[in-house]
């Protein structure tokens, strides 16, 4: 027995993104953010996307390019601050935006991840935040009920995989990585250090290769995946 | 093991095919894993915290670290990686496992499964065995024809507590292979050696036959 | 700035355990018990404890001392089939125990980790492992609510851990341990290789220290850490 | 940073204790980290990824992939742990973190804090904030007195949308230091050269004052 090998071309791993499709995308800020992935989606073109991440990167950088390009229909995500190209959008209704607190959107992606329908907690009771969901009761307490998320496609980085799509992200670069990997019927990972399989430590993979459909071996980093300078 | 339960672990391995990533019960199924060939392209997941399980080491090179779900010692493929409970059975509902091939004490011919709790004899425990049958995208099952009083197996209905309903797709059996259709059992194949006429006497529900030869294994 | 330190003697960790407390025990097997803690609880005594864990070992083996010593009082696991002993004790009225599917049980335990009140999912649905839990219905659908365990105290092996409670753990025996050591109120870790601060790899860590209340560091690792030959 | 700030910010500083974990929110709370002591036992979170958090780094010495929930770049310490965001939040929720110090809109006397909206004009999302405020064993708040047009931020109630609800225990300013109490705000401590009166006039809610002198930072 060896473990299947799941190596594609970039072309051919976001060629699989159809119009219309949800797609999970990893990062918080710069760190994590599939920029090399994101950019061939930016190429290929596909439209009326519904984007699911936790910010918007920065004007001009990352998810912004496909926000120019018009490719996206709606965005989940926890926080725009960075991006003042992203407000401009939602302000002006060019971009619809779900807001989302940020360990609840990770645990709705995490339950999606899991094969369970949701979640229950006390997190946002009593404000805006927990207005039109379903309340649940326990025990005579009432908790908000949280659905799961899952997307038709993800989009991760990873700073070292192997061919059976074993993933290690590095230092604050995990964030949603491994969270969006498991929670996507089509997840495509990124990475610029695609190893032998066997040269990963076994007990040292955030994401088993068995929740990676695609994995792209980087010739080289985008530029864009580099020290911002503010 | 006897030639006929021989031959019906080698025939359910020929239900794997390249690419998949399967889950092997405890009991007759981890069997499999000896009649894979080292080339094949599979990843085998054990709930206790494996994919790319290898094969099974003897006590002299066995790692007090390194067993599957049913305690046996293993080894890991390269490219392997360990998890948690948590992340095993995310696996398992989330429907990443192609195909789990688990023991029986009853299947009804909708499919349903019993396999975890004899009431007032045997409950031990469900383990991982419910979120197995219940989501795995094909779940076989692998069981002696009859239970060792030579009642049969395959039932219209269960009797005992169910393990999940309507899940299993084919059955391996020592006499025979039978898939699970929308109009009950139907016989896809006979062991050497046995009778369709054994088949149907062994068996506690009607059985669609094939027409002309049956094939055997 | 510097992490805090959390390295205690066996005998002042144990200590923390009160009678009647609830304790999740790590392991699945042998594989990530915590042999030396359970010894020590034997040796301390404490009784009327609720224990959950995986399985229940094997007769004469780690928490199956707890039950031959009459200090349990409730078992909640997944399995007891390799521990015939327990299975009697079962069924002659001397050990309550409750039985949870093997995952369930996993982001139960997750889930009180995690801070959540619960979850919903389809296992089960149908069946009599349904059967007395409360049913949420989502777009029409039905689905089970799993309420997330906690416990007063929860005891993990680790094969290697810092003071400030880092842990990693190995092979199969990782399994329950990070996800108990995310749930009870008082976190117990046993490790054979305590390191110095720093010496883990910050990437390779299972269990993030604020988790971890008190380290104990192992001269010896138990006996019963050992092969089993059937 | 004024110096006025300076004395708030090194002021909320003495808050963290020895052994505790410690949350920094977005703006003014990061620069708390400037006054831990460098032998002081005390780990801070960052909720993008880290237990650890060292000092801030210059350009010349980022690394890529290491940064805080403000986007700045940040070391570790010895003995960091890099986790993922379901991870991050189970520290939080869960009861893990001792102490969080955030901005702030609003604060009433009940302890509701406003912090993440200001309908039309300002709602680039809540981040992390919901739950830091929620969870947190002990929430403080470090904000200047009033706004930039001079309004008061400690108020009877928050007329914007609540992060969260009766969290804060403690608001940190350029002007005083201030506890929420049962009864209400209780003026604690006044900042150099700033009189009872002016604290008074810049608060928009009944301030308790203690007997006796009032202590100074």
């Amino acid at each position: 027995m060896r473990l299947p090998q799941k190596e594609r071309s970039i072309e051919d791993a976001v060629a699989q993104i159809s119009d219309g499709a949800s797609i999970m995308v990893g990062g918080f800020g710069v760190p994590g953010t599939p920029f090399n992935l994101i950019a061939e989606l930016v190429r290929q073109g596909q439209k009326d996307l519904t984007l699911v991440k936790n910010d918007a990167n920065e004007a001009g950088m990352g998810i912004d390019h496909l926000l120019a390009n018009g490719q996206v229909r709606k965005l989940i995500v926890t926080h725009l601050g960075l991006n003042g190209h992203a407000i401009e959008m939602m302000n002006s209704g060019a971009l619809e935006v779900e807001f989302c607190a940020q360990g609840i959107l990770a645990e709705r992606i995490r339950a999606g991840g899991a094969g369970l329908a949701g979640f229950i907690s006390d997190i946002g009771i009593g404000t805006e935040l927990a207005e039109g969901k379903q309340i649940v009761s326990v025990d005579g307490k009432d908790f908000v009920l949280e659905t799961a998320l899952r997307t038709d496609v993800a989009l991760v980085h990873a700073e070292q995989c192997d061919a059976y799509g074993n993933l290690c992200f590095a230092k604050t670069a995990r964030n949603f990585n491994p969270l969006m990997a498991m929670a996507a019927d089509c997840v495509i990972a990124e990475s610029q250090n695609c190893l032998p399989i066997g040269d990963l430590d076994p007990d040292a993979i955030h994401t088993p290769g068995p929740f990676v459909d695609h994995v792209v071996a980087l010739k080289d980093l985008h530029k864009e995946y580099a020290i911002v300078r503010r | 093991m006897s030639d006929a339960r021989q031959r019906m672990v080698a025939r359910a391995a020929r239900a794997i095919e390249p690419g998949m990533l399967v889950n092997l019960g405890i009991g007759l199924p981890t069997r499999v894993v000896n009649y894979l060939s080292s080339d094949m392209e599979v990843g085998l997941h054990t709930e206790n915290g494996l994919v790319g399980v290898g094969p099974t080491q003897d006590y002299d090179h066995a790692d007090r670290d390194l067993i599957d779900a049913g305690g046996a010692y293993i080894s890991a493929l390269p490219g392997g990686a360990f998890i948690d409970s948590a992340v095993s059975f995310a696996i398992v509902r989330s429907g990443r496992l192609d195909l789990t091939m688990l023991g029986a004490f009853e299947v009804a011919q909708n499919g349903d499964l019993a396999n975890w709790k004899i009431p007032g004899k045997f409950s031990p425990g469900v383990g991982g065995g419910i979120e197995l049958a219940q989501k795995a995208a094909h779940v076989m099952v692998l069981t002696t024809h009859t239970d060792r009083k030579g009642n049969p197996k395959l039932l219209e209905r269960c009797s005992l507590p169910l393990t999940a309903k309507g899940s299993v797709e084919r059955i391996f059996t020592d006499m025979a292979v039978v898939d699970v259709t929308p109009e009950g059992f139907a016989l896809k194949e006979l062991a050497e050696g046995v009778s369709l006429d054994d088949v149907i006497a062994a068996t506690g529900a009607p059985l669609i036959i094939p027409e002309g030869d049956i094939p055997t294994f």
